[in-house]
């Protein structure tokens, strides 16, 4: 067994209608996936700004999710809707600038799938740790 | 600066067997603005939360973190607590240790570090949260009930008689549901009609509800104590008004061979028709694809007849427009399509039926007028083989039929052998059962009975395949307890199909913005402790559109879904949620894209003077937020280009607090 | 090179003037050198005969100043907007941004403007003057005994190179002939950079990028960033950074910038003219242009006011940001 | 050799998660070489997930199962009984340790009418 193994730093963004209660679920459930995972409620996926993601990302995560509820089952009728959009954009740009596609990720988790977002997470976290470390946007002065 | 209390809560062994609570409080001591910190078994019980009144007191706190269970259990309570210390409810956050932490990993390591971190996130988030106060929408008291079968029905009287008025909307021509069409129920026998028809008098009697039969929903808007509904009554071609129910013009219509839906298709209606004798209300109704006179204008016979003159083939679909308080929705369930099941034979023969099918073999009213007789040649049926979980509990054919255990079917298949062999003591009747599931009260003395007093043949095993050979159906099965396969010469089989939610559920769950799962069941707010409520607020959840339901569970659904119906209405106004977007009107560039994503047409805008440094002034469009028709899910916040517009509970600086203390 | 000349623009400029149809009127001024022209408000026909100018050097897109001047000026003002010019004027009417009925606009045509750094690179520095005939430029530098003449087409700046339409579509007269909208192949150099590997990527964007110096010109001279505070100078919107304290620039203020402006750009260019470090920013907006193209279909900012933006907008049947790189994937 | 060994290898080798069977018995019901077996096909399924090998590996009922398929079609759980029927023979053809038919054997018993496939599937089961 490796000592220093790595473990990489995951932000996961969750509406409070479906993904944070999916996430609920699945400690209801006792559905383990990695510690590495941290949950930020918002109240919708649209919540989520993408200066939220590059924030994180300057300030040393090495992923970031946002889960939100499947679409057409918005909470709010239409605000994954728009998440879709701004994501795809997003991701889309940042792959443009060279950061490695795997690292950001949007699932739709209804509050029914805990079982989804367990592996929803093991899946995600697996994926990043095979990135190792996020170099590419961390802000190196900003690690401790 | 806050001055902020962090209490860490044990939960019992729930949180403390995988993280060291003590070190929690004792790392989150250090945090920018922590002036107390503590650890408790049981936070959310009277104790703890005399120790944050107390912390609250004694430390002045302006600020409480308590890391517990998910928000969605507890935050309601902390608020609460808080409130009642002095402070603001909002300047309360939850670290969610429980369920998203101390549950899901195994190693008091990583939990712990896990915990801490989480810990930190909701100090740097309250120490930015500042207090909150809710608006206020007022109340329409009226209720709309969606569905008119018993779930509806109950649910509408209910409400009806807490002297609120009720709408209820049902598609089909009359109101009774699904219960309309069995002949006895389960565990105690009695007629359906008996127990139903008069409730179903009652509701057209009773002036404060209003039936839409033949109607449906086409339209939501608004929000919980304020919906705008719109209701689509199709044309029946007959004046609702006017019409006596006579019948006059149903016997007389010449097209008389239209399969009867009421019957499930085992006999002929004409086309005017009137579903069944006791139905509600009791008004003739012209089916436009079968009626002569609609299709080519060539017959107008019941126009002849109708003495009352409540005929109208120019009758239009109406649209009605209503304001309503709250929303039941009681769309209730459907057997699945049997078509798919071909080892069962269901469309080689027609002596293959549904326990649907059989309700209206059996029911006085029925084709055969309660004379059980094969369908094929009306010869009495020697002997039935009853087949249990076709498509339940089905999990490598999602296609034709369902995961779940459809739970009704136990026990209207033993309610059906028992009744055969008491009416018919000649018959030999098989049962072929995977599981016998009897749970409720007289439920396993009923199935004991049938067994025991009425001699139904109970075996283990479930039936591989029926073919059709002359006048008989050969059943081959397995008796997994005698370990021997059997052979049974049947005459009519009957299958305990499953029972799926009805199709009009989905797009209704669309309109209503409520929450559905992949069966298309409603999600309840909360499976055990808010089970007739939506996660939607103001929308409320009766009988077997929430999940497979016998008559007495889904009559005290409906009772339970009509008071919470009742307390909602029971209110003047509603307090709103006050975390609603807000636009900072001194950096708001008026580009209207916020209002372009507002899903509720929060957002207008006016035109504001503004005294510019120079003293000049200058007028500016700005964006204006209703705070009683927002809901506060941010999607204005992201679009805006300036960060003119911010959510309150969710600002982008308390986020953003959270990403770095996380990242940290 | 330019068909349309100062003595047509100052003819027009002064008869509107006159008949009080506008006030004021937005111009080119003379800088400090004949390539360094400065945007001007002009209040009277002798200001205008005595410091306005026109030359191949009258880049600027003055749709942005509308948002300030507009407002200043007393009556109307007039504004001279070439083609590319008209979509952003467009696009900042949509977000409100002026009063329509306070601007007056004369669309010119634009046979494209040149690019200094393209012209120093032929002549070499200490340019005295630029004088124009024709297709060719005439440099005196204070190196060169007998002017230089050079073709006008070599040193034309890159974004007119892909010059994305001729056509206005916003004015209020035009002078001289209108033009179309012209098929460009201002996609290929994204699509180059789509082609490499993510490594040759990022290697790219960390060499320009690098180079960044904060000056804010970029957000300065572009016409969608019309805030009235600007997200990068209010220290409430947690992504404060007036001057260039770590890597953020590399990191996050292009990227920031580039997203603030997706769906809105009117792909004018301007981020690159302006750029003192000539960083190719205009590939940050392309990028999403080409890909708000590919995924919800065409779709041009400012090509009618009261467009709803792609970003504000959507259809049930989007695709999935997962599927962003499928779709690259299988087109590759 | 133990029960669990020879368990898990017949598990290994079906790729049949036999805990998802509910005992409903379709798979028996719906057999056409019931009356021929000893041990039924939901048999094979519950014995193999009590580690009870040994008699299904000694028992006729290997060589009786038609490989119709009938019970992977009719299965609501989507056990694939015929899958463990399979593996729990190839097991005993595996365990006696030698090949049951040699490449110098085929001349003898092929004939023109002999199909491609039924040799490629012979061999496949009936040697190591």
């Amino acid at each position: 067994m490796q000592v220093n193994e790595y473990k990489p730093l995951i932000v996961a963004f969750c509406c409070n209608w479906c993904s944070y209660a999916g996430a609920d679920l699945a400690g209801n459930n006792r559905l383990a996936y990695p510690a590495d995972v941290k949950i930020i409620r918002v109240p919708c996926s649209c919540r989520v700004n993408p200066m939220f993601i590059l924030r994180a990302f300057q300030r040393g995560a090495d992923g970031v999710i946002i889960c939100g509820c499947h679409p057409g089952d918005c909470h709010y009728t239409s605000g994954n809707y728009y998440t879709r959009r701004r994501m795809a954009a997003l991701f889309s740009m940042l792959d443009f600038l060279g950061i490695e596609r795997e690292r950001t990720r949007v699932e739709w988790v209804s509050a029914a799938e805990g079982a989804k977002f367990a592996a929803t997470m093991n899946d995600f976290v697996e994926k990043v740790t095979a990135l190792g470390e996020n170099k590419r946007l961390e802000d190196l002065r900003c690690k401790k | 600066m806050q001055r902020v209390g962090v209490f860490v809560c044990w939960c019992g062994s729930n949180i403390a067997g995988t993280v060291d609570v003590k070190a929690v409080a004792e790392a989150l001591k250090s945090e920018p603005g922590v002036v107390f910190s503590t650890d408790y078994q049981y936070m959310c019980s009277q104790a703890g939360q005399d120790m944050i009144k107390n912390a609250v007191k004694e430390h002045n706190l302006t600020g409480i973190v308590v890391c517990s269970c998910s928000p969605r259990m507890h935050e309601a309570t902390f608020r609460k607590t808080a409130a009642a210390a002095g402070l603001n409810p909002y300047m309360v956050e939850i670290a969610n240790i429980r369920e998203q932490c101390s549950w899901v990993h195994k190693d008091m390591l990583s939990g712990t570090e896990k915990a801490i971190i989480l810990g930190k996130a909701a100090v740097a988030k309250v120490n930015l949260n500042a207090p909150l106060t809710p608006g206020e929408s007022p109340v329409t008291k009226r209720a709309l009930v969606i569905g008119g079968g018993i779930a509806g029905i109950q649910t509408a009287l209910d409400i009806a008689d807490a002297g609120f008025p009720v709408d209820i909307v049902e598609k089909k021509p009359t109101i009774g549901g699904k219960m309309a069409q069995l002949d006895k129920t389960f565990p105690t026998l009695d007629c359906a009609a008996c127990i139903l028809t008069p409730k179903m008098v009652d509701v057209a009697q009773n002036d404060k509800i209003r039936i839409f039969s033949y109607s449906e929903v086409t339209d939501v808007q608004g929000f919980v104590g304020n919906f705008d509904v719109t209701i689509k009554k199709n044309a029946r071609y007959v004046k609702e008004d006017i019409c006596t129910g006579c019948g006059a013009c149903v016997d007389k219509c010449p097209m008389k061979r239209i399969p009867n839906e009421f019957n499930l298709g085992m006999d002929n209606r004409p086309a005017i028709y009137i579903p069944f004798a006791q139905a509600v209300p009791k008004v003739a109704t012209i089916d436009p694809n079968a009626c002569n006179m609609l299709k080519n204008g060539k017959c107008g016979l019941c126009a002849k007849v109708c003495t009352a003159g409540a005929i109208d083939y120019t009758q239009k679909d109406e649209y009605i427009e209503e304001k309503y308080g709250a929303i039941v929705v009681a769309t209730g369930f459907n057997p699945i399509s049997m078509d798919k099941f071909d080892e069962f034979a269901y469309s080689q023969s027609k002596d293959v039926i549904t326990s649907l099918e059989f309700e209206r073999l059996t029911n006085a009213a029925g084709p055969s007028a309660g004379k059980l007789l094969r369908p094929s040649d009306g010869e009495h049926p020697h002997t039935i083989v009853f087949v249990q979980c076709v498509g339940s509990r089905c999990e490598s054919c999602a296609e034709k039929g369902k995961e779940y255990c459809s739970k009704i079917c136990c026990m209207y298949t033993a309610k059906h052998a028992m009744l055969t062999r008491d009416k018919y003591p000649d018959t030999e009747v098989y049962v072929f059962y995977i599981d016998v599931r009897t749970p409720g009260k007289n439920f396993d003395e009923f199935y004991r009975r049938a067994v025991e007093e009425y001699g139904v043949k109970y075996v283990k095993g479930m039936v591989g395949k029926i073919t059709p050979e002359g006048k008989k159906l050969k059943v081959q099965a397995s008796d997994l307890l005698a370990n021997k396969q059997l052979h049974i010469d049947a005459d009519l089989v009957v299958l305990a199909a499953a029972i799926e939610p009805d199709k009009s559920a989905r797009p209704l769950a669309t309109m209503l913005t409520a929450s559905m799962d992949t069966n298309d069941f409603f999600t309840e707010a909360h499976p055990k402790l808010r089970p007739v409520e939506s996660p939607t607020a103001g929308v409320f959840l009766s009988g077997a559109c929430q999940g497979p339901k016998d008559i007495p569970e889904t009559v005290s659904q409906a009772g339970a879904a009509a008071s919470k119906v009742i307390g909602l209405l029971a209110k003047d106004k509603l307090t709103g949620n006050p975390c609603v977007a807000g636009s900072n009107e001194l950096i708001c560039n008026g580009c209207s894209s916020c209002a372009n994503v507002c899903p509720y047409g929060a957002i207008s805008y006016e035109d504001k003077e503004f005294r510019m440094p120079d003293r000049t002034t200058k007028v500016r469009r700005i964006a204006v937020v209703n705070p009683a028709v927002c809901q506060g899910c941010g999607a204005c916040t992201v679009t805006c280009p300036s960060g003119a517009m911010d959510l309150k509970g969710f600002a982008n600086l308390q986020i953003m607090a959270e990403v770095d203390a996380i990242c940290k | 090179m330019q068909k349309i000349t100062r003595e047509q623009l100052i003819e027009k400029a002064s008869a509107l003037l006159s008949n009080s149809t506008v006030s004021c009127v937005l111009g080119w001024g003379m800088g400090e050198f004949d390539y360094d022209v400065t945007p001007t408000t002009f209040n009277s026909v002798e200001e205008l005969e005595k410091g306005f100018v026109f030359s191949d050097f009258c880049g600027a897109n003055f749709s942005k100043y509308l948002v300030k001047k507009a407002a200043a000026c007393e009556g109307k003002i007039l504004v001279f907007l070439k083609p590319c010019d008209t979509y952003s004027f467009n696009q900042l009417l949509t977000e409100h941004r002026f009063d329509r009925e306070k601007v007056y606009v004369v669309g010119i045509p634009c046979e494209g403007m040149a690019d200094i750094n393209k012209v120093k690179a032929i002549c070499g520095e200490g340019i005295l003057s630029i004088g124009s005939k024709g297709d060719k430029m005439t440099v005196t530098t204070l190196y060169d005994d007998e002017p230089v003449s050079i073709d006008a087409k070599e040193v034309l700046a890159e974004r007119c190179l892909n010059c994305k339409s001729k056509k206005h579509v916003a004015f209020d007269e035009l002078l001289g002939d209108e033009g179309d909208v012209i098929e460009s192949n201002r996609f290929d150099e994204v699509a180059r950079l789509e082609a490499m590997t993510p490594d040759e990527r990022f290697a790219f964007w960390q060499n320009e990028l690098s180079r960044c110096i904060r000056c804010n010109a970029c957000r300065d001279a572009c016409p969608a960033c019309t805030c009235e505070k600007c997200v990068f100078d209010n220290p409430n919107s947690g992504v404060e950074n007036k001057s260039p304290a770590n890597s953020f620039e590399e990191k996050l203020f292009h990227i920031i910038r580039a997203y603030h402006v997706a769906g809105r750009c009117t792909d004018c260019g301007e981020c690159s003219r302006v750029c003192p470090q000539n960083i190719p920013l205009h590939l940050l907006n392309r990028k999403f242009i080409k890909d708000i193209n590919e995924f919800y279909g065409e779709y041009q900012a400012g090509a009618e006011e009261g467009q709803r933006a792609p970003l504000v907008d959507y259809t049930t049947e989007d695709l999935e940001p997962g599927e962003v790189f499928d779709r690259r994937d299988s087109d590759a | 050799m133990n029960n669990k060994y020879l368990q898990e290898e017949i598990v290994r080798i079906s790729g049949v998660n036999v805990s998802k069977c509910m005992r409903c018995g379709k798979c028996s019901a719906t057999c056409p070489a019931y009356d021929e077996m000893e041990y039924h096909p939901h048999q094979f399924v519950n014995m193999v997930e009590n580690g009870e090998i040994e008699p299904l590996l000694n028992s006729e009922s290997l060589y009786k199962c038609l490989s119709c398929f009938a019970c992977i079609d009719r299965c609501p759980r989507g056990v694939q009984p015929a899958k463990v029927v399979e593996a729990v023979r190839l097991t005993a053809i595996r365990k006696q340790g030698n090949n049951h038919l040699k490449a110098d054997d085929i001349p003898a018993i092929i004939d023109d009418e002999t199909p491609q496939q039924l040799l490629v599937s012979a061999f496949r089961k009936y040697t190591k």
